[in-house]
């Protein structure tokens, strides 16, 4: 893929690498927290099911961080020594490819959103982030396919296909647990409450959302909420569910604050680049 | 027809190579024999899952890491066609996981030993997937018919799986002292596990000649064995790796390797239970079943609610 | 603490080396698994009693570890190239210290019980663990307490006062768990099942405890081995419970052959040391 | 003694600073505000155990996981003097633990943050630890005597604490650039939350003048507040690390600093339950609680067994 943002006026580079590893490092650990049901999953067809998403956001992140390694590699020199905390990234000598970004960023230079680093609890929890986040990304990358920025639009394109399954498949299943038996549908209403509170950060702009949009290379996150809130209703009322509305939302993933789960989920994901660095593998 | 004629109809049938079908006339035996050993490899896939899934979280490479998740998602999907293949010989498939579930059935005793570093990855594709195509080419001529038209879709995938592991290895041994390392101790482990699984000595084999006869399994144990042995001391050169056997020659008049005893003490040992993993694996098992029994109990309501909703829809509007 | 063994005459410095290990490194994943509990635990009181335990053994392991790394700067570079696998370990530059050995050695360079890296799971497989490993530490230690390293024996000597605890402390709570409830019976009674089969390797020798048995340095584990017997079976009898028998044992942690839990165990522990190489802290 | 003459008792002893002792006679409002107090203060401790405890299996140094993990104990210890101290104003620990459970009873709302880095340990233990010692040591001298004598103990373990703390984080800021910067995370995230801790301002602050009265308070909140406010700038500036309040300033007149507007809404809305831990935490100890019950049971059980055979045992030999 290549940069094509010549035409861009309000542009920074160092935005769009962030802007892209929000979405990169998304679709990364929530595919990771995915594919650890792989080989424990409540029914073997569903196993296989979520397997499959898990890959699907694995290969979305290696499309953007592979895109975000051309970005960086080709900042100058003070951006670069900027752009990230990481001690072990700052010393890779050379370019830096997919895997550096994925293995060698520590969790304040990771940008995720803070929904995908919750842990899976149990199915109905799992279901719940995959609900609020499948139902955000259709919208997003729906909008993105729009984007200036071409590599970004070719991304999008790709992910939409997908995402259309994922929509489909977790919306699904808010229905089969809502509508199913009592213990389902206290168990999904419980997880959809509790999860309530990262939803609000996936469309509240941050500085890079709103620098991205101005420069009409990322969306109007205010389009994709009104979306969002729609669906989510519509399906929630077919679900027999009851959607939380306002409260307190919390924040801070797309700047690099997080929750206390993602320094464990780096620990086990970056251990062997780590104890084993500078080879291939 | 008799029952004589049915036997020499079904028969005919395997003297001609034709395939039993679901719904043809078979031998008691037969049918019980293969449900055993289908639900067992069925079984295999599902716990074969488990010591690869270890390392997907650890991936030391995106690339490898979706590699790696494909490749056991894959296995889920090769349960998936052995379950059903099963299913057509009247077992369901709830039946054959309280078997698992409960001990009664069998998986293959590879799954038991403990993947204890990325090189296990390699080591697994490469000799567990390899002996595993030994065994399973031959069924996709076997004379069940669902059985052998599932192997055709498990082999085509295997060939591939075995395929990534070598390259894993010989990545490794390529690699680093330490990957080199890795690699040579992967190798140590699972050399022998591996050649274990073609199971026991033809002499010993319990169920292989009947097997035959009914074109169930169509290469004793021992010729799989020494297939397998020949064509993965060839590969082990090729990358520099040393099999772990002091005792393995080329035997230039028999044309094949000779190799080292087998210690089948430690085989049957670990059949009875005592791998290093059984009770994890079987524990891993057990736990994705009863943690998942609310979410099975929810998707059956579903469903039985919309069709009485469709029912009384149709009703109301008659 | 200094080396203490020039009249031994059947002695290798790496054997010694391992041996060390083999307690520093039992001692420090039994304390980790055990400080997992610190602010979990059923009673306020209990939960200070382990923490209290987990600080016993870290300790102990500290001491352990700073004389093996006092042996390994001892020794002649090619027993030190040889010593570890671990590429971290070997890029250390100068002296090694306590801590490059807890946390810049991989799993096959560890050489604890597989007993100690078993998971909490709850607190009848926490306290079937400690009753196992306490009992074998009381003899074991006891032993020890004579050896002719004197740096060994003066560890063994600290810590016989603390296992002295440590054996009451575990043994009370078989006799209240077997004693207690039908629920609490059936809890203590399957996890001393299932945690049996770990038992065989710590009072089995490996070449490096026969070397150093010979050498007056390691203790003698088939006197060990009759001593925990008896006084398990003994406690087990107080309990109203059913201690198994026989049966296959799993081995390899002496050695350095894991179960698949010790990765995680690391991946976790090792985590800043690896992603922040070489400071101070 | 007629109630009148009960309650002038009571004062002559506040006003002579003699200790109330659990059996004197008191107002009810005064045990319930004690009861309240000290409970809060107790739970504060054990929830107080998890954000810290959060770092105890990643410590960077054997050493620092040692300090650490004694440290987090000694929080436990203190929850224990501090429950045993409420207790004998009459209300059990399994009652005050239900409150903490059912979030009746609230804690210090510092614990609501997260631990990110292990920079975390050293802000936690020189500013939150800190900010607790300015509050405790006044209480050392509060008018009920069991919690006057529990806060000597706590204070006395808590000024440890702070001092690890504060080394933690001066080790940090002469450490690597990566060390500094986390060094000044963490100051940057733990600041604000840490002069919070000293509650609502004197004009905002519901239960201040009766307390004061009383003596189980002794100084406002804003002196307090004021007071490690001038102390902590003092260390920060020792050590290289910037106070994120842009308006802060020596105030020569006063002989104190001067210090930014603090953000309210941000601290009633973590009182309130939308911190960003409130959740983890209560989810923590009620899951700590709950799993814990079979145990209870048993030690229960297993005591009354005991006491049974005793008296029987003396029975019989009577």
């Amino acid at each position: 893929m290549s940069t094509q943002h010549s035409n861009v006026s309000t542009y920074q580079p160092v935005n769009l690498l962030y802007y892209t590893l929000q979405l990169a490092d998304t679709a990364l650990i929530n595919g990771h927290r995915l594919s650890e049901w792989c080989g424990h999953g409540p029914i073997l067809e569903q196993d296989i099911a979520i397997s499959n998403i898990a890959l699907d956001h694995l290969g979305a992140a290696r499309s953007l961080y592979q895109y975000a390694a051309e970005q960086f590699n080709n900042l100058n020199e003070a951006d670069k020594k900027n752009a990230f905390s990481s001690p072990l990234l700052q010393q890779v000598v050379g370019a830096i490819d997919e895997d550096d970004l994925a293995y060698l960023r520590d969790g304040w230079d990771y940008r995720n959103l803070l929904l995908v680093e919750q842990p899976n609890q149990d199915w109905a929890y799992t279901i719940a982030r995959s609900f609020y986040l499948d139902t955000f990304n259709f919208f997003f990358y729906r909008e993105l396919t729009q984007s200036k920025d071409k590599s970004l639009a070719a991304v999008a394109e790709k992910s939409l296909k997908e995402v259309t399954y994922h929509i489909r498949w977790s919306s699904e299943w808010i229905i089969r647990l809502g509508d199913g038996t009592a213990e389902s549908k206290e168990r999904i209403q419980n997880a959809l409450n509790e999860y309530w509170r990262f939803t609000g950060e996936m469309t509240h702009a941050t500085e890079v959302d709103n620098a991205m949009h101005a420069a009409e290379i990322g969306v109007d996150l205010a389009k994709v909420k009104a979306n969002w809130e729609e669906r989510i209703a519509k399906v929630a009322e077919e679900a027999t569910l009851t959607l939380p509305t306002g409260g307190w939302m919390q924040e801070g993933g797309k700047e690099g604050r997080h929750t206390e789960h993602l320094g464990y989920v780096l620990a086990e994901m970056q251990f062997m680049q780590r104890a084993y660095p500078n080879m291939e593998w | 027809m008799t029952a004589q004629s049915f036997e020499q109809h079904f028969q005919d049938k395997l003297d001609n190579e034709v395939s039993i079908e679901p719904r043809d006339w078979m031998p008691d035996d037969y049918r019980k024999t293969l449900i055993r050993q289908i639900s067992q490899h069925a079984h295999s896939e599902i716990v074969g899952m488990l010591p690869e899934g270890n390392w997907i979280t650890r991936a030391p490479s995106l690339r490898r890491k979706a590699v790696l998740l494909a490749k056991v998602q894959d296995e889920g999907g090769h349960g998936l066609y052995l379950y059903s293949a099963a299913e057509t010989l009247g077992i369901t498939r709830d039946e054959m996981l309280g078997q698992l579930h409960s001990g009664k059935a069998k998986y293959s005793s590879i799954f038991n030993y403990p993947t204890l570093t990325w090189a296990d990855m390699g080591a697994v594709g490469w000799l567990v997937d390899g002996a595993a195509i030994m065994n399973q080419v031959p069924l996709c001529r076997t004379s069940y018919g669902p059985y052998a038209r599932a192997m055709v879709r498990v082999c085509k995938e295997e060939s591939f799986h075995q395929r990534q592991g070598f390259e894993i290895m010989m990545r490794l041994a390529e690699g680093s002292e330490t990957q080199k390392k890795m690699a040579q101790d992967a190798l140590n482990r699972w050399w022998w596990p591996s050649i274990m699984m073609f199971g026991p000595k033809d002499d010993d084999s319990a169920h292989s000649a009947q097997s035959m006869a009914w074109r169930i399994k169509r290469f004793s144990n021992d010729e799989l064995r020494q297939k397998f042995i020949d064509v993965t001391v060839e590969q082990a050169k090729l990358i520099g790796l040393t099999i772990p056997d002091p005792d393995l020659k080329w035997n230039e008049e028999k044309g094949h390797y000779d190799f080292g005893a087998i210690n089948w003490d430690e085989f049957w040992n670990v059949v009875k239970g005592n791998g290093p993993c059984n009770k994890e694996r079987l524990a891993a098992r057990q736990n994705a079943w009863n943690n998942g029994a609310w979410v099975r109990d929810a998707a059956l309501a579903y469903s039985e609610k919309r069709k009485e909703r469709a029912e009384k829809q149709a009703v109301d509007a008659a």
